[in-house]
């Protein structure tokens, strides 16, 4: 399998044009590889149901896990995420339709809610509650030994995220990132009201390597959001899925799978809400 | 053969027998080798492949049925060319821009350049050597002497096939419809003045003929 | 590597003797088989060494789609492999469908047109001489339109219906068969399809790399004319650079139909401004139910060019569209 | 008496081989054992080889060799142009060549072969490169100097002071003056200025420049297209590093060359070296993409022109300044040009600046009236412009310009040797009806618009000092040998007249010999320039006396008396009043061979060109052989001038134009075939018209290639493209310095037509000039819809 389109430039030199779209197969086939794996391999952590009612004391009832423009984000990205993908896979693959126009305001309106992410990380939330520490690594090799059946150790309760969606944020982050930037260049390239055609900004090398990127970016998201999906749906990560629609979580689901030394949550979903963003 | 074939050339003037017997030979040498293709490395690989078509091909050139063995990929104008031997059809570009590769295919005009020679099996093909008949000049020629048609003339051969193919469309074409139908053959010498007096004598030699 | 010219790459050769078998071999090869007409834009491909099919099937042989047939419902069928010349001189098509006689008989020369079939003017590729050089363009399947840039060499491009790319259409009877509502008949190991001309075209939005919706594997074999309409009035121009051999700069292609003075029915098509033969819906709007005066063709020009765009060195196409609209209506016979 | 042959139609001797298919040109000469070569071309416009891996083809079966650049002498004169290189100078350019068994075979080792190139920085347009800071198109610089080429730049101020649509005139590398211009513009009644722009464009002859080569006892036997037979072994044999007498040139036919292979082409050297090397015969076929590189193109002109005139239309201040686009090799059309300019306007001051420019597109020569047809074609128009102004008929101005016998030529001003300037004028004027058609200028019918509109155009027409050799075989026909080649127009033939009219003999009695040096030819002109009808109507004239001479005194000895006693005619010497006494050609050459000595070549004339020399010593004991030399003399440049007039229809919607009408009148001495004559004038007006309608060149300016490389890109125009019945006379007024009386004509004609079309163009658009070269339809139409134009003023090649 050929990993790059190359071809001849005008002048006869060897250079890329793209990622082969062979490897759009070989993104769905590991996704669907690892879905049916960890489907079949991990088992489902049924709830235990067992927490320590000491720390349950002054808790309320529910506990917010996402503010409302963090899950208008989340949400607005994963439209304009499934937009790009769509326009940019299903005519390679033989469903075609007009895609570009479509495709490259999907790119906008995803740059622009990474744009209002990016602020509101930075500006409202903690940023930090994203960062991977030591004590995340702890808790990764513990529950990965645990995964595979090596320990029977428990694994660590986690803070706000636990490693394993830290980590699928850092990597999500830098295929958007990667497809965001190359996308931005490449619509230097292409008739659009935003930005004056300039083919010939970089060599066509340089450039073939920018829709390399695009592609490799593009691919990855097709797994990651293949993954990304399947532990959405996955039981017992459901609660976090509907925390992503309503915005909190209960008690018990927090003290489960959270260390509030590591997540302290002060006051109620009610408050939040109300206070808005 | 071929060294004679030259020296023969250089001492000029041929005799029509001496440029039958050339071309014949030519003929026979080059459907042994095979000119353009005379297959080295590039064609052994190419072995047909079930229900494909068959190298050896009969031809039905000039009224002869000549037995060549053409490559698939092989056009009509290097076939008549370099396999038999028949150079009047000449190649000005090779696009089907120029006409200077024009034959008649059943009558009709062709680009010879840009057809395949397994395409044309079955078919007669005329080319600018088969045009007199028994050493008296087809009317078309005769009107070119006549007329004292063509500078460099390398794209006359192209041109009297196409007056030939033109005639059997439109017997007294006028001045304008031969134009047209000559339309598809390029003249760089820009000749095509005295190339019109040619078409128009011819039409008038043709039907005093007939 | 070096780029050589002129020399056909070896391929192997099939000539099926009928539709059945060719579509077979059509499948069997897939993108690696090559179907051959007339030849006249295949040679150009080969001769350039850009396209290098592992097997040709050559048409030559296949009788029962050549040549030209009364239709059912007063129209004719005229096989893909009918010969332009064929169509341009027959007594019916002159007589029926003179818009169609008209454009056939202005391609290239009369040689090409005596080899040249109906339907390889229909499917043939476009003529971006970027894309002809055998440049990685985004219709090669690369990721630039050359034909494009600021300083790009584009005077015979598009000035509508772009996508990325921006070649145009060169066909001259295409533009005629959607004027007149042809239908075109696809067939594939999967069976038979027939489209309207005016759908058989795709642009580059839909794909970039195909001109019409034929896909590997189909054989493009009938095109069939409907029975011609009462009182209807038609309009051929093509412009070029010579008056033999050249592709249209602009051609226009139209059908009116006029009761009373006034237009009743129109179609109106404008090729080689577009990737596909524009059909002038707006203006036919526009038209109907006026006289074809100077001022209903004014009108008509103006609406076919709005919103058309020019790119560096095709301005002119925008001027050259709106008054072959104009005359289309104003001079329609 | 024989029927005097000149100012007769014949039908050429050529003819019949040429419509049986039996004339061979280069590509129809098959050798036992023949091997195919095929070229790599740079793919870059400019660059560097750095390294070729030729491993793979080589060990490819039926590969029998590659040619490298290194292994060819390096050409050290004129341009310096090798037939391959390892600093391409364009794309296109050759870089190396491989034989093999077969042309499926080279090709696929060609395709096989790597060669690693450092692309070096490119220019297409001169004046990019006259900037400071720009590209230069050469290592070496971009404009020639003494020793090869230079760099020159221009100020940043010289650019922003022209603006984007004037030409920006710095300091040129040739300049030269008639009085003085300014002081004439200050007394002027009309001044007209314009920017003026002419394109280049590739010859694309018929006949591509294919070439076989292959070697016999030490011989080079080469078949190649040449229009000159016996001058293309000279560079023939520079470019195989071998001598002279080593080369056999055979190029019986040459299908088209218009100045692109004068004397053979760089690209001869492939076939001849390689096949040298792998010891088998070589077929090097050029294709038409091929030809298009290698196969030279006309240098094209950027230029400004500021004229003033008197208000009865007398031209008295030319200002002239041309940036010539030289190709990567050079060329000297700008010169010309400028030349050219005074033979048609004779100014009566002028000033002349040039710059010749190298630019990275395929290399230039000269093509058909060279520097000629482009000045006409861009000045015509402007001068138009001021009729028009003046209020001065168009054709009555050029004739108040035109120069009479007493006129002059170029910056010394010398003199012609004759001048019907206003006679052809006025012949052309009655032929097409100047004025009653020139009433029509203007008229509208529907959306056409009629125009009318003229151009004069003279060109160099003769040389002198070459030799003519003929021979009286036993078999009573006059042998005329021609060393010059057969490029259609028809001379091989038509200058063999000259000699059978002074030997007064039948025409069916002359045998012309041609096309093989192998066959004896004498020393000739290069066919180009328009030369070979007045040199070689010379030499073969001054070789029938010589003859005659001979004749008389052999019979004198044969039968008696003095040599003055015989008279020659009807293929017989013989005593005048008596005809019965005397020898027939036949008997003549019999005795010659018996006598030898002087009758049959034994003693040789000092004044002959070592080739001619050997090639009577080859011919010795043959039959009677008379070679002499032109030496009649020739007291001032050879011209000849072509008016040609058009009428247009403009489509003012379509900007489409159509010739409806065309007459052509020249000056060009004494007609010798009328028909060629008129068929080589509407030719050349033919493709001139098409050089200003419709025929182009255009390069991306990015990548620097061209696109233009096929016919129907290309566009020269067809058959439905030029009027169907053009019309033709010749003034048929002898030139008084040359016995037989008679001027070239190939070149001149072509920049009446292109002028005639430019003009009658503008005329059709109210005057307005675009002075630029091609006008094709669509710039037409921008200008009439008034819609931005689609390129700069200054721009070539859009």
């Amino acid at each position: 399998m050929e990993f790059l389109r190359r071809a001849l430039n005008p002048w006869g030199e060897d250079v890329p044009i793209g990622v082969s779209w062979d490897l759009i197969w070989a993104a769905v086939i590991i996704g669907a590889v690892f879905v049916v794996v960890h489907a079949l391999m991990v088992p489902k952590k049924v709830a235990t149901g067992e927490i320590d009612e000491s720390e349950a004391k002054g808790l309320p009832e529910k506990l917010q896990r996402h503010t409302v423009g963090a899950r208008g984000f989340h949400w607005s990205m994963s439209a304009t995420m499934f937009a790009l993908l769509i326009t940019a896979f299903f005519p390679v693959i033989g469903i075609q339709f007009p895609w570009v126009t479509i495709h490259w305001i999907a790119g906008v309106l995803l740059i622009l809610t990474v744009i209002y992410h990016i602020y509101h990380v930075f500006a409202k939330q903690d940023f930090w509650t994203m960062w991977i520490d030591r004590r995340d690594v702890e808790e990764g090799k513990l529950g990965l030994k645990a995964a595979l059946g090596q320990s029977d150790a428990e694994r660590p309760r986690a803070g706000k995220y636990p490693v394993d969606q830290k980590m699928f944020h850092h990597v999500a982050m830098i295929a958007t990132l990667g497809a965001v930037v190359t996308g931005i260049l490449m619509m230097f390239r292409i008739d659009n009201f935003l930005l004056p055609m300039n083919t010939y900004m970089f060599s066509d090398a340089t450039w073939g390597w920018i829709y390399v990127i695009h592609g490799v970016c593009g691919i990855g998201l097709i797994f990651l959001v293949i993954a990304h999906v399947y532990f959405a749906i996955r039981p017992e990560k459901r609660w976090m899925t509907w925390s992503m629609i309503n915005g909190w979580i209960d008690r018990d689901r927090y003290l489960e799978n959270h260390d509030p030394a590591r997540w302290t949550v002060d006051g109620s979903s009610q408050r939040a809400e109300a206070e808005g963003d | 053969m071929l060294d004679a074939e030259i020296i023969q050339s250089r001492r000029g003037g041929f005799t029509r027998r001496k440029f039958i017997k050339g071309v014949i030979a030519a003929g026979a040498t080059a459907s042994a080798a095979g000119y353009l293709f005379r297959s080295s490395g590039v064609l052994a690989p190419m072995l047909s492949a079930q229900g494909a078509v068959e190298r050896l091909v009969t031809l039905n050139v000039n009224g002869q049925q000549r037995r060549v063995d053409v490559p698939k990929h092989e056009t009509l104008a290097m076939t008549l060319r370099y396999q038999l031997g028949l150079t009047g059809t000449k190649l000005g570009c090779d696009r089907a821009e120029c006409g200077a590769c024009t034959v008649l295919l059943d009558g009709v005009t062709h680009y010879g350049c840009s057809i395949l020679t397994h395409t044309v099996r079955g078919r007669e093909v005329t080319t600018i050597e088969g045009l007199e008949d028994d050493g008296v000049l087809h009317p078309v020629q005769q009107a070119v002497i006549d007329e004292g048609g063509f500078q460099c003339a390398f794209c006359a051969p192209g041109f009297v096939m196409s007056m030939v193919g033109m005639l059997d469309k439109n017997p007294a074409p006028t001045r304008e419809e031969a134009a047209v139908l000559l339309s598809g053959n390029l003249c760089r010498c820009g000749d095509y003045d005295k190339i019109l007096n040619t078409a128009m004598r011819a039409a008038e030699l043709s039907r005093s003929r007939a | 590597m070096a780029v050589i010219r002129d020399m056909i790459a070896p391929f192997e050769l099939y000539q099926p003797a009928g539709v059945d078998d060719a579509v077979r071999l059509m499948d069997q090869y897939g993108d690696e088989g090559w179907v051959l007409a007339g030849g006249l834009d295949t040679f150009d491909w080969f001769k350039d060494r850009i396209k290098r099919p592992a097997a040709v099937i050559d048409l030559a042989a296949v009788d029962e789609i050549r040549g030209i047939a009364e239709g059912g419902d007063g129209g004719l069928d005229i096989g893909a492999m009918t010969s332009l010349t064929a169509v341009a001189e027959h007594a019916d098509v002159q007589s029926r469908y003179p818009l169609l006689a008209e454009a056939a008989g202005l391609v290239a020369t009369p040689q090409i047109r005596n080899q040249g079939t109906l339907g390889g003017n229909i499917v043939q590729d476009t003529r971006c001489w970027y894309y002809r050089s055998g440049w990685p363009c985004y219709r090669a399947g690369g990721n630039i339109c050359y034909a494009s840039t600021r300083r790009a060499m584009n005077r015979e491009h598009c000035i509508m219906g772009a996508d990325r790319c921006v070649a145009v259409n060169p066909s001259d009877t295409a533009p005629a068969l959607v004027a007149l509502d042809a239908e075109m008949v696809v067939a594939s190991s999967s069976g038979e399809r027939t489209y309207a001309a005016a759908d058989f075209f795709i642009g580059p939005d839909i794909d970039i790399e195909r001109m019409t919706v034929l896909e590997p594997g189909d054989l493009l074999t009938r095109i069939v004319l409907p029975a011609p309409r009462e009182g209807a009035r038609w309009y051929f121009e093509k412009i070029r650079d010579r008056k033999s051999w050249d592709f249209s700069l602009v051609t226009v292609a139209s059908m009116l139909q006029v009761q009373g003075g006034v237009i009743q029915d129109a179609r109106v098509v404008v090729n080689s401004i577009a990737p596909y033969p524009v059909r002038m819906g707006a203006v036919e709007a526009a038209i109907r139910g006026r006289e074809p005066s100077e001022e209903t063709g004014q009108m008509a020009g103006e609406i076919a060019v709005e919103g058309a765009r020019a790119l560096r060195h095709n301005d002119y196409k925008i001027a050259l569209t709106r008054n072959l609209v104009k005359r289309s209506i104003r001079d329609a016979a | 008496m024989a029927e005097r042959t000149i100012g007769t139609d014949i039908s050429p001797p050529d003819l019949h081989a040429k419509i049986t298919g039996r004339a061979r040109y280069a590509e129809d000469f098959h050798a036992e054992g023949m091997a195919f070569a095929k070229l790599l071309l740079s793919p870059m416009p400019h660059a560097r080889v750095r390294s070729v891996d030729t491993s793979r083809a080589e060990a490819m079966e039926g590969v029998l060799g590659i040619l490298r650049a290194s292994e060819l002498p390096r050409p050290e004169q004129g341009t310096r142009e090798g037939a391959l290189s390892d600093e391409p100078l364009y794309e296109g350019a050759p870089i190396l060549a491989v034989a093999a068994v077969d042309e499926t075979t080279a090709a696929a080792a060609v395709e096989a072969i790597r060669v690693d190139l450092e692309p070096l920085p490119f220019v297409l347009d001169p004046l990019d490169s006259l900037r400071e800071g720009g590209p230069n198109a050469r290592t070496d610089g971009n404009v020639p100097g003494e020793d090869g080429p230079t760099s020159l730049k221009w100020p940043d101020s010289v650019f922003d002071e022209a603006g984007p649509d004037r030409l920006p005139m710095g300091e040129p590398t040739a300049e030269w003056a008639i009085g003085d211009v300014d002081a004439a513009f200050a007394e002027a009644d009309v001044i007209v200025e314009e920017t003026i722009v002419h394109q280049s464009v590739t010859h694309h002859p018929m006949e591509p420049r294919s070439c076989m080569a292959y070697w016999q006892n030490g011989k080079l036997f080469l078949h190649g297209s040449t229009q000159s037979t016996e001058r293309t072994r000279g560079p023939v044999a520079a470019m195989a590093g071998i001598d002279v007498e080593d080369v056999v040139m055979i190029g019986e036919y040459c299908g088209g060359g218009f100045g692109s292979k004068i004397a053979g082409v760089p690209i001869m050297a492939v076939p001849a070296v390689l096949s040298r090397k792998i010891g088998r015969p070589v077929m090097l076929r050029i294709t038409r993409y091929e030809e298009n590189y290698i196969g030279r193109a006309r240098a094209g002109f950027q230029g400004w022109a500021k004229i003033g005139f008197r208000s009865d239309g007398r031209m008295t201040a030319l200002d002239l300044y041309l940036v010539q686009d030289s190709g990567a090799y050079g060329a000297s059309d700008f010169f010309t040009a400028g030349t050219v300019a005074t033979a048609s306007y004779q100014p009566e001051n002028m000033r002349f600046r040039g710059v010749p420019v190298y630019t990275n597109t395929p290399p230039r020569s000269a093509q058909r009236a060279p520097g000629g047809a482009q000045i006409v074609a861009m000045l015509e128009p402007v001068v138009d412009k001021a009729a028009r102004e003046l209020g001065v008929d168009r054709l009555e101005i050029r004739k108040v310009n035109a120069p009479g016998h007493d006129g002059w030529l170029g910056p010394n001003q010398g003199p012609f040797t004759s001048a019907y300037v206003r006679e052809a004028l006025d012949l052309g004027g009655e032929l097409f009806e100047w004025e009653g058609r020139s009433q029509l200028s203007g008229r509208r019918e529907g959306t056409r618009v009629t125009g009318v509109g003229m151009g004069l155009s003279p060109f160099t027409a003769g040389s002198n000092g070459r030799d003519g050799l003929l021979v009286i075989r036993p078999d009573g026909k006059l042998h005329v040998h021609q060393g010059i080649g057969n490029l259609g127009t028809h001379s091989i033939a038509d200058t063999a007249r000259a000699a059978s009219d002074v030997l007064d003999l039948d025409w069916d009695d002359v045998v012309v010999v041609w096309g093989d040096t192998s066959k004896h030819l004498p020393f000739s002109t290069v066919q180009a320039g328009s030369q070979t009808t007045h040199a070689h109507t010379r030499a073969n004239h001054a070789a029938g006396e010589a003859m005659v001479g001979l004749l008389q005194e052999l019979a004198a000895l044969e039968l008696g008396g003095s040599a003055t006693d015989y008279r020659v005619a009807d293929g017989r010497v013989f005593r005048a009043g008596n005809r019965a006494a005397g020898l027939s050609f036949a008997q003549a050459a019999e005795r010659a061979i018996a006598r030898g000595g002087k009758f049959s070549g034994g003693e040789i004339p000092e004044d002959l060109h070592d080739v001619t020399k050997g090639a009577v010593a080859g011919l010795a004991g043959e039959g009677l052989i008379a070679a002499a030399k032109d030496n009649y003399g020739q007291p001032g440049a050879v011209f000849t001038w072509v008016a040609t007039f058009a009428q247009v229809e403009l489509d003012v919607e379509t900007g489409e134009v159509e010739i409806v009408d065309l007459a052509s009148a020249t000056d060009c001495g004494t007609v010798i075939h009328p028909r060629s004559l008129a068929a080589q004038t509407n030719g050349g007006v033919f493709q001139g018209i098409g050089m200003a309608k419709s025929q182009r060149w255009v390069f991306d300016p990015q990548w620097g290639i061209p696109f233009t490389k096929r016919f129907y890109t290309a566009r020269p125009p067809g058959i439905l493209d030029v009027p169907l019945s053009p019309r033709f006379a010749a003034v048929n007024e002898p030139d008084p310095h040359t016995p037989v009386g008679a001027k070239g004509i190939g070149e001149p004609p072509v920049g009446a037509g292109e002028a005639a079309y430019a003009c009658a163009v503008a005329d059709a658009m109210g005057g307005l000039c675009l002075c630029r070269t091609p006008l094709t339809s669509d710039m037409i139409l921008a200008e009439l819809e008034g819609r931005p134009r689609p390129y700069g003023l200054l721009d070539t090649h859009v």
